[in-house]
């Protein structure tokens, strides 16, 4: 990243972008909202609340089949979505793109579909605590299935992903897949993604990324990446739920079996056998979620106009910002690295004699919306030893005033408690 | 959200009644709430059909532990029917806040853990909302 | 149905219904738009598109997990959809409906996560010639994974599935599984599902019932029909593309193994072993599409305040104005019933000498939205041998001035052809 | 759409020209848009790596059938390397009328068949958007 993650200011104009978020003008308990969830989903702009309701307004029908202008429109507006995440991602063409509910259902996709084939008894499969439980849970039950072996690798003191371990885990052989997240959504750590792709392809595996939390917040180039597979899902990135992709190459589409069966993903139907349609569309059967897709591709507009190299320096800003305050406070313990390199905007901490719960409800009530949880990582909980912990996650339109108010709202709850 | 963190509510949370271990217990039951951390293990001494004693232990937020605590004040002394008729709307109303669906497991774990205590149970016998106790989603 | 099927005059206040959905005053190559697709997606009237925008624009944030006042308000708005769905179908409780992006992803949920386990080698599956595709590759498919057969019924000359045919195979013997629709996305023909589920029950059956093209057009009771499960899709019924739901009765959802994994579904990780959340939950991986739900919320509110009985009388009627003057234009076949008993508004027909693409293209310029193709039938339109048909589709909102302008677009199609 | 089925279209569809059997062709391919039903047959009469004769037999829609009507009077007396270069451009350019995405692949099935005829295939080497023919999804 070329990015100085130093930046004493902000890149963006966020006064203007905020204009764009109707939420954003909301008050909670009589506060003015300040919405520091991100990571759990993000709020929409206008332009993409837009982009959905002119579908229900203007040309709505189904897509693909239609010889009419409605269809003719709506199909036009879906590929085109699907072109722009394409673009986005630096994919070689939208054929590798398959529009799918979310990031979770993706790696399902993948589980069911490659997984079943190539992963058999004996085989290792390589995954680490800082997985979401959707990029876990789904290996974890193959695993069971076909009687492979799951290995972990664990985290140092900072958060960073132990590379050693992984080394090891790879040169220890029967390594035939690996399901690392690009960025933690309970740490905020960005894993040396590309390298451990390298290493665990040197090695013979296939490797999906999870990146839910790294497309929305860097620009991520799936051709340099040089992954097998990634997912992300578009409602923590602007989108509306219902939206996201997985993006393989289409030489690995073309060889997997498909994973839903039913209407739009067959080409000929007799009793006897049933022939694909061609990519992407093999992967996507029934009804898509078309107006939420065609909301992603209006979220992708948008965050390419602002430009995902200041979206990151901004909230490197707002972390570089809040870290050295929330130290500040005593009793406040911090989760993960306290350095900008390499990082998104993911605060992670607890405040002594306050669980997390009650902390967010204090918060709450002073306007402040973050997330007390396990954050599906109940993995990096037991690792931290913590029964749950209170996320605060930035993203391109948040403010300084927004951190100063989080900070506010802990000594609101440690007076409360009299802690 | 004032009216949340009352002082007696605070109270129950930093000093909670019958806290600790008890030793003869007839009845003992442990049960958590996964999605929180939330942990409660509950101790009875049943004799006669009647709860003569009652100590708890746990960890997590401090509607869980007060709701749990301000329980143990309630069932010292009833007998076992009265206490298995307890239901979460007496539990809820007991606790005196308002209480948010995203926070009615936490003020029902205690009450999940005295049932469990008083039937004699080992493991919760499958749905928690079947069994009429906990509700709604975390 | 206690509907008189003869009705001379529509129950329905069309023109304020009209006045609900922006779209219908949209014009198409200069004429007003004739929408008659409606067994492919319906349109949606302001309360759903709003419902939709309002969540983004006032309360949104991540269901389930937030102890915040947006996260428990949309929370709050998502379940109660889903108690909404369950009262609209007469389930006994909410946790009965598992929400799924489409009638296709139900199917496949049930064919993985309950087909996997209980269809063995050997086994029969009876399906029909009037499934959608949907309702039929699944099942191949799985039928071809672990050896079961699969059986199929034909139908009449007059599009009703052979009664016979359904009884021998059921004393066939070795039937585990039927799928069957509920009514005819081709040819519109309701079938008597609550005698077939009946039936294949007491064979000792399982009977899944789609009802996609049911639930949107008349009163479904779950409890009444007794089938194991019915799926369906919200976009069909007003609501957005992306919601739809699977119903079973919980004692048969908690038997079965988990479909997709990842977030919200589960209770306990560790990396030994995960268990599972409660119903429905544990069938809903990753953030639900959960504004999508909602959407369905105000779609099922807005077709009980106008009533299910008086909607489906509606199509009747409309259906009984269109056949015979359809009947009269020379050089057309229907396909499918002539006469309104058990029957919604779906008519399937051809113009000699002109293709089904050709009509609909011509269609469009009068601006009458119709589908032509095989409408996801392949194995009805080898029978009815046929390469596709045009279909008209009817719904609450559509008019006899409209059936009016078919007729009359059918006409400028035969002057184009010179036929 | 007026300039849709214009009369030359409509000509083509109504009186194909080069329809029929072709009997002693040396390369013959059939293919079909399974998902509207088109079905065309090219039949090719190659000497000397030149096109001698073409029939087709096909039904479907006009466009289609048109389409691949149009193609064989183009093609006739053509050497194989000219057929095997005519682009899909080309032949929507030639249809001389508008053509939707959801048609394209009707306009085009024509061009496939002669592409299949010309390389003497037997069956379409996978997906037909790398081969650079069809396009679109229908
Ligand atoms: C009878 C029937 N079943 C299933 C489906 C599939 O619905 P979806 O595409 O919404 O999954 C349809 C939609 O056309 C249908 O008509
Ligand atoms: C790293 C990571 N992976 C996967 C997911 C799952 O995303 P979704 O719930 O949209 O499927 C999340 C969302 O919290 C995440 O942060």
């Amino acid at each position: 990243m070329a990015v100085s993650v130093r930046a004493a200011a902000t890149p963006l104009d966020v006064g203007r972008i905020r204009a764009d978020f109707p939420i954003l003008s909301r008050k909670v308990h009589g506060k003015p909202v300040a919405y520091l969830d991100n990571a759990a989903t993000s709020q929409k702009p206008r332009q993409v609340i837009d982009a959905m309701s002119r579908v229900f307004e203007d040309h709505n029908a189904n897509i693909h089949r239609g010889v009419y202008e409605f269809s003719e429109t709506t199909t036009a507006e879906f590929e085109g979505a699907r072109e722009k995440v394409a673009r986005f991602l630096n994919a070689a063409s939208a054929r590798e793109i398959v529009f799918v509910r979310n990031a979770t259902e993706g790696v399902n996709l993948v589980a069911y579909s490659w997984g079943r084939d190539n992963i058999k008894a004996g085989d290792r499969i390589v995954s680490t605590v800082l997985e979401h439980h959707s990029n876990f849970v789904p290996w974890q039950q193959l695993a069971k299935d076909v009687g492979a072996e799951i290995v972990m690798i664990d985290i140092d003191d900072d958060g960073r992903l132990r590379r050693d371990q992984f080394t090891a885990a790879l040169k220890g052989g029967r390594v035939k897949f690996v399901a690392i997240t690009y960025t933690s959504n309970g740490l905020g750590v960005v894993l040396p993604a590309k390298e451990l792709v390298a290493e665990a392809k040197a090695a013979g595996a296939t490797v999906l990324v999870d990146a839910a939390q790294a497309v929305p917040h860097q620009k991520v180039d799936v051709r340099d990446l040089g992954a097998d597979f990634l997912v992300f899902s578009g409602h923590k990135m602007l989108a509306p739920p219902g939206s996201g992709a997985v993006w393989a190459p289409e030489a690995t589409f073309e060889r997997m079996r498909p994973f839903l069966y039913g209407g739009d993903m067959i080409m000929k139907v007799s009793v006897e056998k049933t022939t694909w349609n061609e990519l992407p569309w093999k992967f996507e059967a029934g009804t898509s979620s078309y107006v939420d897709a065609i909301g992603l591709g209006a979220a992708v507009d948008y965050l390419e106009a602002v430009g995902m190299d200041k979206i990151h320096e901004h909230e490197l800003f707002l972390t570089g910002y809040v870290l050295p305050r929330l130290e500040d406070v005593p009793g406040v313990t911090i989760y993960g690295p306290k350095t900008l390199d390499d990082r998104v905007g993911v605060v992670s901490f607890n405040v002594e004699g306050v669980h997390p719960h009650d902390v967010a409800q204090i918060f709450d009530r002073e306007g402040v919306c973050v997330r007390a949880g396990h954050h599906c990582n109940q993995l990096l909980m037991a690792k931290l030893d913590v029964p749950a912990t209170t996320r605060a996650s930035f993203y391109l339109y948040n403010t300084t005033e927004e951190c100063d108010r989080l900070i506010g709202a802990i000594q609101a709850a440690k007076k409360v408690f009299g802690v | 959200m004032d009216d949340m963190y009352r002082d007696y509510i605070l109270d129950h949370y930093k000093n909670p009644r019958n806290s600790g271990d008890l030793p003869g217990a007839t009845n003992t039951y442990h049960d958590t709430n996964p999605l929180c951390g939330d942990e409660i293990t509950m101790a009875l001494l049943i004799e006669d059909d009647k709860v003569k004693d009652v100590r708890f232990k746990g960890r997590g937020c401090a509607i869980s532990q007060a709701s749990a605590s301000i329980l143990t004040e309630e069932i010292k002394g009833k007998s076992l029917d009265e206490v298995k008729a307890i239901d979460r709307q007496h539990v809820l109303e007991n606790l005196g806040i308002p209480i948010s669906p995203a926070r009615t497991k936490c003020a029902l774990l205690g009450l999940k853990t005295v049932k469990g205590a008083a039937w004699g149970l080992s493991e919760w016998p499958g749905d928690a909302n079947t069994a009429g106790i906990a509700s709604g989603k975390e």
